[in-house]
């Protein structure tokens, strides 16, 4: 089962040299594609005008920040039920990275905000859901950076990563549970989506761009994340190692 | 700076920034507290801009004041401390110096923080750049004042809430005249630089108190 | 805490506390470095710097190593380097060295690079006795200098401290094992009348 | 390109956001270099991996 294949780090190193190029190639390719139509063939919004061009890096990037997290919590189960060793190796790579998305989302949304509401922040349900969520990434970063032993941070963090994912369906419900300024789902509905297609088309080219991109980046980390456990393990042996050479110095003068 | 000064304000800010270090744990409880805020009082803008810079004052407040039950403690617990009072500098400099390193690791990051959190919170320009101003220049009187509290309950288990305790009526000048002067830039009239200067004038004395206060009782400490 | 206490010391020789468990020699090594206040009585160093008090010409090597485990090895050293102030005596000539000539001396030169974290008991018990030989001090005061350190580790340790009493400097060193060490003196505590050991009783 | 009253707006949610991915990016390079860089050293020092690279190896 490739699954646990890859439990071997240096397989999955491999792996990652193997798909690397081919990812992020298609992800250069896929935001050149989303970028040219989101800003020369979806048309401006009547009410809106040219802002709506935000909402083309905002939903991907609010998106993005969820399934981050949801990727988390898939690895934080791997980590406390299956034991799988690249678990919490996934899961602490991806930490940063789901900061970084959540981050986007909440700057593009402030400043699509400003214009359309008149204000960079107002305290409704999806922007504080959503601020709580770039909290739980900063929390579970300084708890990853606060504890020496990776693998007592990593059973720790996937605690709290569970707990902290009943977060996500608040966040995904916050539109149609309260009443708030934030418009609700056009695209993700069970109806199927409400957008005109020359609106909704950019916007899904938007969405895989940034997802193949998380997944370039969260790569990239992992494998830094398992040369960084190398080089942890691979130092403790230098320290317990004896003296190399002839120390002659070290010899007691009689 | 002489050579052992700054070899001890390096030590102290590698050992807060690297694994294990505290540098900005004190940021995310900031944000944390100001997150929360708005959850007690509800989300009117009109009052959140209001109240802004004291919710400000107080999150940066309570932010010190969490960080700074490891300021001695740690140097106790490994045996450092002793080795400190021997090794032959002046104890009150060396507070100071342990005092800045804690600042510039802890406190800085608090007050480069505070113009965002001011979005959250409505804050227009000018009362935003009033209140980090103030937060640059009272900031370091927190952690002064606090020094002390970290010196006395430096030999005791717990001694994260005792501190507070401690330092918290102590700190009550610093908060009003750094509300008073963020405030004062607000509301026209009345003169900013007044409270400003006093502020100024605060961290100044805690400078000098706080350091002579605090090896006083670091020496106590020690048997 | 100690009562008739009182001995003096001359350059080269190493004075050897004995006593029981909990009879106070570590206190009596924690008063030597200044730790402790005195509750009466004095220390003088007569032939060190006037305007020092006694311990500032001390290194103490306590039962804590005082290691950062986030600094490595050597960051951890040349901080001590640079923040103990190196004292004179007339009549000692001993000379620092440099600290990796130091770490080297002591075995784990190979983990100067290396965070702190990673070393064993003992080799962090050897980084905390580097600092002795970094910073020049006339006096060491030594408490159970021997305990974590493997055989090699403590017949070196005696070597540099043959070295450091050949080079006219003191020793108090705290022990329960013999110390082949070249001139000893020998203090031996012993339990006062109990009813005279504390302050506290005083009240009674 | 013209794009209406709230240029601003638009020009700088997208200059952060690419911001936002530099900082990332340089992020990751950063951290490679500095684990590769610490793997060399130990390397010279003749600690190394005792399992050869090519990862045939079974992890039992």
């Amino acid at each position: 089962m490739a699954f646990w294949d890859y439990a071997n780090p240096t397989r999955f190193l491999r792996f990652v040299q193997v798909v690397l190029p081919w990812l992020t190639g298609l992800c250069l390719l896929l935001f050149a594609v989303g970028l040219y139509m989101s800003f020369f063939v979806a048309p401006e919004d009547y009410q809106q005008g040219d802002t709506v061009r935000i909402m083309y890096i905002h939903v991907p990037a609010a998106w993005l920040c969820m399934m981050c997290y949801s990727v988390m919590t898939l690895s934080s189960i791997g980590t406390l039920v299956w034991k799988h060793p690249l678990a919490d190796v996934s899961a602490k790579s991806a930490a940063p990275i789901g900061a970084a998305f959540t981050f986007m989302a909440l700057v593009t949304g402030s400043l699509w905000g400003k214009p359309m509401w008149g204000t960079y922040w107002v305290w409704d349900a999806r922007l504080t859901s959503v601020l709580v969520l770039f909290i739980m990434y900063l929390g579970l970063m300084t708890l990853w950076r606060t504890m020496e032993d990776p693998i007592k941070a990593g059973k720790a963090a996937a605690v709290l990563t569970l707990v902290g994912a009943l977060n996500l369906p608040i966040i995904k419900f916050s539109v149609d549970w309260w009443n708030t300024l934030h418009q609700p789902a056009s695209v993700m509905r069970f109806d199927g989506p409400t957008i005109h297609p020359d609106i909704l088309w950019p916007l899904l080219v938007m969405a895989v761009a940034f997802t193949l991109m998380f997944f370039v980046l969260h790569l990239m980390a992992m494998r830094n994340e398992i040369l960084r456990r190398r080089v942890r393990a691979l130092r403790m042996r230098a320290a317990s190692a004896a003296q190399p050479g002839p120390a002659g110095a070290a010899q007691p003068a009689e | 700076m002489t050579g052992w000064a700054m070899a001890l304000f390096q030590r102290d800010l590698r050992l807060s920034v690297r694994v294990g270090g505290s540098a900005l744990v004190g940021v995310l409880f900031f944000l944390a507290v100001v997150t929360v805020i708005p959850f007690g009082v509800g989300p009117d803008l009109n009052l959140l801009a209001r109240i802004g810079p004291a919710i400000l004052w107080i999150g940066a407040l309570l932010a010190t004041l969490l960080g700074l039950d490891r300021l001695f403690q740690a140097d106790r617990d490994d045996g450092t401390l002793d080795l400190m009072l021997m090794a032959g500098r002046p104890l009150e400099l060396v507070v100071l110096i342990k005092c800045l390193a804690h600042w510039t690791a802890t406190g800085l990051p608090l007050v480069v923080a505070a113009p965002v959190l001011g979005i959250f919170l409505n804050l227009d320009p000018v009362s935003m750049a009033a209140v980090t101003a103030t937060l640059l220049v009272g900031t370091p009187a927190l952690t002064l004042i606090g020094a002390i509290g970290a010196s006395l309950t430096v030999s005791l288990r717990r001694g994260g809430l005792l501190l507070a305790v401690l330092v918290v009526p102590l700190a009550i000048p610093v908060l009003i005249f750094g509300v008073s002067s963020a405030d004062a830039a607000i509301r026209d009239p009345v003169p900013f630089l007044t409270p400003f200067l006093i502020l100024c004038a605060l961290s100044l004395i805690a400078a000098v108190v706080g350091p002579i206060a605090s090896a006083t009782a670091l020496r106590f400490a020690s048997d | 805490m100690f009562q008739n206490l009182s001995f003096t010391l001359s350059q080269g020789t190493a004075l050897v506390v004995t006593g029981a468990n909990g009879i106070g020699k570590s206190s009596l090594l924690r008063t030597l470095a200044g730790l402790v206040a005195l509750a009466g009585g004095m220390i003088r160093y007569e032939s060190g710097e006037d305007d020092r008090p006694a311990h500032e010409h001390a290194h103490y090597f306590g039962h804590q190593d005082s290691v950062k485990p986030a600094l490595s090895v050597l960051e951890n050293l040349e901080f001590w380097q640079s923040f103990t102030a190196p004292t004179a005596a007339a009549g000692f000539a001993g000379e620092p060295r440099k600290p990796m000539e130091a770490l080297e001396l002591l075995g784990i030169g190979h983990t100067a690079h290396l965070p702190a974290a990673y070393l064993s008991a003992g080799q962090k018990r050897r980084l905390s006795l580097s600092r002795l030989l970094v910073t020049a001090r006339p006096i060491w005061l030594m408490d159970e200098p021997t305990s974590a350190l493997d055989k090699n580790s403590e017949a070196l340790l005696l070597s540099l401290m043959n070295g450091h009493l050949e080079a006219g400097g003191l020793i108090v060193t705290a022990t329960h094992t013999e110390l082949a060490l070249t001139k000893i003196q020998t203090l031996h505590l012993e339990a006062a009348q109990p009813a005279e050991q504390a302050l506290e009783e005083g009240f009674l | 390109m013209d794009l209406g009253p709230h240029a601003g707006f638009i020009l700088a949610s997208y200059g952060l956001c690419l911001l936002t991915v530099l900082v990332l990016i340089a992020w990751v390079r950063l951290d490679k270099v500095a684990q590769e860089k610490a793997l060399n050293d130990l390397a010279d020092q003749g600690i190394k991996r005792a399992r050869p690279e090519d990862g045939s190896t079974q992890v039992s």
